[in-house]
């Protein structure tokens, strides 16, 4: 039971963790909240469900990503840059609105039944762990999940670009007097982060399921894992990502129902300990 | 808390009477309105558009004393309305001490809340405000206290008791409820007005300018904000249990992203430094969003105009004309 | 024109305006001073060309291109890099990580890690550190590198024996000839008039924002000059 | 009227402050902090209004030991202070902000304080608004409302041109003869701080120099070698 638990919260876990630490890594270099990053992940899936069941699972798993890359172009040209001077409110309101529109426009095209997407034969299968027979599927979503942090942190720490990432997100006057080109950053920081919410997208379809209230739920989760982290920063939204996951697979079964209202407690409760959030190990702010 | 004494500064006071006067001729005359509406649609429209009215007031009032984001207002609307009718349904309460507890719910919740979201940063404060509306939908909707909420399907419920000597059965009807709507929307407003005039206003929007400073004068800068919370939750309940009563319904969508979306979209285009532009956003943006509804459109309706408004009149469509009458300088 | 040209400058922070209808200019390979008192707006001349303050009037251009309305990272991408007082160094990156900040700036020449490091020997030793273990000196020296690492046609240093033991003072001097014998042109302010008079060719005196008058480096000394520096 | 002892003010292992003992503040006179950039004379004035609490020592006030009193507490006793960087409600016109700030401490003659600052004719502007000196001025006037007994004032001068710095000290030197309170500026410009000033202190590297008047300052060898130089 609990080792098919922990493999459960790992791999619901892996899901947060993509789709914050883009939330992070935008709000690093530009002090905005994306609130329209649940709709790209929506997006995400449906169009994964579509070339999934026209074409097959892992041309989705690689095509989408790479269809979301362009939202993250659209996202950087015609949201972040424009309105670079305006108050980061004001623009986290307004990714907020496009979020809406997106979702809307993803309902009009798919309807607002759930559709189901089924794993790869492949995957479909299941293994036996400590006794237990567990679906290879919810396996592969943790080791993608894995092997993103993984990259990420090798591409933040051991690459050019990503020290200048690092170091925008922490200075960013000084990195500009010394030459850093901070929008071209963001337009691959923005790029990388819907690329990934596609791929949490096309990820999440065979596992739960696909309906027009999933963008919501996920930014309200992206929402508190970020907050719980501590606003922008990266490691501390990766490691809310991972409490909240655990909280929320163990609270399913320990807590039943009540379990949908422990994430906002957990929230409230971070809050009274510590209004700035967790916020440890080199916060943007 | 000392002193809530009006200061209005010279050229205003000359003004009071004329501005006065209208208001209070307009405010007589809203009474009337029933008789040529005759209920109906359009009636019902207006209702709903003042309840709307009074949460972008709260929302307003929230973004311009305290500079802060208020994008959960549906919270302690929908805290007020459930308390309400749960009182009535579980506990058999009459209506006019059932909505009493609903407003107390209302205002010790936001307090409750106040007190820890007022310490964290606006963007923070924004997503928080947010996410705890999620939460209460969530709550309301528990399986498990289907009994006492409805669970998903909502709750309807069949008050006892007069209110203002408007018998609650009656509030069903949206000509009889209307001059309890009226009359809540200018106490809120009014009330609103006055704080924001008083030296509690200042205060507030001192803090909101710099909080720093303020420490140095000598200010606490921490509960005057939480005060105003709580009375914003309060001014919310009244929304709250004004919709609850007019429809004899309290549902988990009084929760919603939506109902806070629509709150702070009206409370943007009206302009948030004004008591008329919120209520009037409220009217316009319910009466729109019901129009598009009928489509099918009305969230995406929403979206657009979230991007529309923010992009082109952050300040309020008011706002153009103000900078006119004023002529540059204060008056 | 001169390769940095600032002409009839005004500028300030804000509402604030700390600059005064300013003009200076610095040749390719030249090397001037600045010198004035605390609060003469010197640190805010330099912030002027690295794009960190609201210009009101005036333009500042870099190798012929008018920068004062373009994006900040553009002044180090034309050939001016900025060792900025109080260092500015990033504490969580390492000292090699702070030095390879200036590739961005794609300038290609002399200056690489190995010449820097061969310029400040200890900062090989300390190249995996993070900014945040060094000392006042070796800060100073890692913002003098990093600058050097974007191989600028000037080099611009603000205060950079702030805080400094003589002794460093020295050191930096010595450093600072061997980058003038490269070839590099120094825009440096400073309140140490030996390392003035030993590192540039020409200074100037600022005051409340102006340039109140200058000479030859030389000649710093000498009675005609004791006036402005008075001011 | 404030006496420290032995103040050490720490950013983590960096000292910004060292072993500080000296009195500040006499009735009347102006007394000015000086020292180069990084002597720790923003952190020394931001430890004595209670913005930084001491690593070590302790500051009395009028002999009482206000080391761990707030902020909100030295305000209200007599402690008030302006801003390098001006700190002012920049919504508000500037009758609303010093009005605020008057009723909540007991002003009693708001209109003395309007006039000494000059600000009369401005009062109904939006403080953003206002000309820079002005907001320079509100700033003080900020501080001096409530009748507080020491005003430490941060670079009164800084942003402003020659001739305003010079308009902005007479009003200090005749506000401290005026209403009989301490003076207490950090300042760069030198020329005006010798004119002005009845004790100057000097700060090098976060420790203490010397405290003198401004002819004993002028002819201290250390100052002379370690701020002063050539413009002794």
């Amino acid at each position: 039971m609990i080792p098919t638990l922990i493999l459960n919260a790992l791999a619901v876990s892996s899901l947060y963790i993509m789709m914050a630490s883009g939330l992070a890594l935008i709000f690093g270099l530009r002090r905005v909240m994306n609130f329209g990053h649940g709709a790209i992940y929506m997006v995400g899936a449906y169009l994964g469900y579509t070339i999934a069941s026209g074409m097959n699972f892992w041309a989705a798993l690689i095509l989408v990503p790479l269809i979301m890359s362009v939202f993250g172009v659209l996202l950087e040209l015609l949201v972040l840059r424009p309105l670079e001077r305006r108050q980061q409110i004001e623009v986290a309101l307004i990714t907020f609105g496009i979020g809406i529109v997106i979702a809307q426009i993803v309902i009009r095209i798919y309807g607002g039944t759930p559709l189901s997407v089924s794993a790869p034969p492949l995957l479909a299968s299941s293994v036996k762990i400590f006794g237990a027979d567990y679906p290879v599927y919810r396996l592969f979503i943790t080791v993608i999940g894995l092997c993103s942090v993984v990259a990420l942190a090798v591409w933040l720490n051991a690459t050019r670009t990503g020290m200048f990432v690092r170091a925008v997100s922490h200075a960013p006057d000084v990195s500009s007097m010394m030459g850093i080109n901070a929008d071209r950053l963001s337009l691959l920081i923005s790029t990388l982060s819907t690329a990934f919410a596609g791929l949490a997208g096309v990820l999440v379809g065979p596992y739960l399921s696909i309906d027009p209230g999933m963008d919501v739920a996920m930014i309200i989760t992206c929402m508190i894992v970020v907050v719980i982290g501590g606003t922008g920063s990266i490691w501390g939204a990766i490691f809310a990502a991972l409490i909240f996951g655990f909280v929320q697979t163990f609270g399913t079964v320990y807590l039943h129902e009540i379990s949908v209202l422990l994430p906002y407690l957990m929230l409230i409760g971070i809050l009274v300990w510590r209004p700035q959030g967790l916020n440890f190990g080199g916060g943007a702010e | 808390m000392t002193s809530a004494t009006l200061s209005l500064r010279p050229a205003s006071r000359v003004r009071l009477p004329i501005f006065g006067g209208l208001a209070l001729a307009v405010f007589l005359a809203g009474f009337l309105l029933p008789g040529y509406l005759e209920g109906g649609y359009l009636q019902s429209m207006l209702n709903n558009g003042f309840i709307t009215g009074i949460l972008a007031l709260c929302v307003a009032f929230v973004m311009h004393q305290c500079g802060l984001v208020l994008f959960g207002i549906a919270t302690y609307y929908g805290i007020a309305a459930y308390v309400c009718a749960i009182l009535v349904n579980s506990f058999g309460f009459s209506a006019p001490s059932a909505a009493a507890l609903a407003l107390l719910a209302a205002l010790v919740s936001a307090f409750l809340i106040g007190a820890i979201v007022i310490r964290v940063k606006p963007l923070a404060f924004m997503m928080i405000c947010l996410s705890l509306a999620e939460l209460m939908r969530h709550l309301v909707a528990l399986p498990s206290l289907r009994g006492m909420t409805g669970g998903s399907d909502g709750l309807v419920f069949m008050p006892e008791g007069r209110i203002l000597g408007i018998d609650a059965m009656d509030m069903l009807d949206s000509a009889r409820v209307w001059p309890l709507i009226w009359s809540a929307t200018w106490v809120v407003a009014g009330i609103f007005l006055v704080v924001a005039l008083s030296h509690f206003g200042v205060r507030l929007r001192a803090i909101k300018e710099n909080e720093e400073r303020m420490r140095f004068s000598g200010f606490d800068t921490y509960w005057p904000r939480v005060l105003a919370f709580a009375g914003v939750g309060l001014a919310a309940g009244v929304a709250g249990v004004l919709q609850a009563l007019a429809s004899g319904f309290a549902s988990p969508e009084m929760f919603s992203i939506i109902t806070s979306t629509n709150a702070l979209l009206a409370a943007i285009t009206g302009g948030v430094s004004s008591v008329v532009g919120p209520v009037l956003g409220g009217v316009i943006y319910t009466w729109a969003i019901s129009e598009f509804g009928a489509m099918g459109y009305s969230q995406l309706f929403t979206g657009i105009s979230v991007i529309l408004v923010i992009l082109f009149i952050p300040r309020g469509v008011l706002h153009p004309l103000r900078l006119l009458l004023r002529k540059g300088g204060r008056a | 024109m001169s390769f940095l040209e600032i002409s009839d400058l005004s500028s300030g922070y804000g509402k604030a305006t700390i600059l005064r209808n300013l003009s200076l200019s610095v040749d390719r390979g030249e090397a001037v001073g600045v010198l004035g008192r605390n609060g003469a707006g010197k640190s805010t001349l330099l912030l002027s060309i690295f794009g960190q303050t609201r210009v009101f009037g005036g333009e500042i251009h870099v190798a012929g291109t008018r920068i004062d309305r373009l994006p900040a990272y553009r002044a180090a991408h034309l050939g001016v890099s900025f060792s900025p007082q109080g260092r500015m160094i990033l504490p969580n990156l390492t000292v090699q990580e702070n030095l390879c900040m200036s590739l961005a700036t794609g300038r290609k020449g002399d200056w690489n890690l190995d010449a820097v490091f061969d310029l400040f020997p200890i900062l090989r030793e300390r190249a995996r550190q993070p900014g945040v273990a060094l000392s006042g000196g070796q800060l100073q020296m890692l913002a003098i590198g990093r600058a050097l690492m974007a191989n600028p046609e000037v080099l611009v240093l603000d205060e950079p024996t702030e805080g400094l033991a003589p002794v460093l003072v020295d050191v930096l001097t010595e450093a600072l000839l061997k980058v003038r014998a490269s070839g590099t042109g120094i825009l440096v302010v400073e309140q140490h008039h030996a390392l003035i008079r030993a590192v540039t060719d020409r200074f100037v005196v600022m005051a409340k924002g102006q340039i109140r008058g200058g000479g030859d480096s030389a000649d710093m000394a000498a009675e005609e000059y004791a006036p402005l520096f008075e001011l | 009227m404030i006496r420290v002892e032995n103040l050490t003010v720490a950013y983590g292992a960096f000292k910004a402050l060292t072993d500080i003992s000296v009195d500040l503040g006499q009735r009347g006179q102006v007394h000015s902090i000086i020292g180069p950039n990084g002597a720790g004379k923003s952190t020394f004035m931001d430890a004595i209004v209670g913005k930084r609490r001491p690593s070590a020592g302790r500051i009395f006030y009028k002999d009482r030991d206000i080391s761990r009193e707030t902020i909100q507490w030295r305000r209200k006793n007599g402690m008030a202070r302006s801003f390098q960087k001006t700190s002012i409600f920049p919504g508000l016109t500037i009758f609303e902000q010093l009005d605020l700030v008057a009723t909540h401490l007991d002003e009693p003659d708001l209109d003395a304080i309007i006039d000494t600052m000059d600000l009369r004719e401005v009062l109904h502007v939006e403080a953003t608004r206002a000309a820079y000196g002005v907001q320079r001025r509100v700033d003080v006037a900020l501080g001096l409302i409530g009748r507080p007994d020491i005003l430490l004032l941060d670079e009164p001068g800084a942003g402003l041109s020659a001739e305003e710095t010079v308009h902005l000290f007479r009003h200090l030197r005749n506000l401290a003869a005026e209403r009989n309170i301490a003076a207490v500026v950090v300042e760069h410009d030198v020329e005006a701080v010798f004119a002005l000033s009845d004790l100057v202190t000097v700060l090098d590297l976060g420790r203490h120099l010397a405290t003198g008047t401004p002819a004993e300052i002028r002819a201290n060898p250390q100052v002379v070698a370690a701020y002063l130089g050539t413009a002794a």
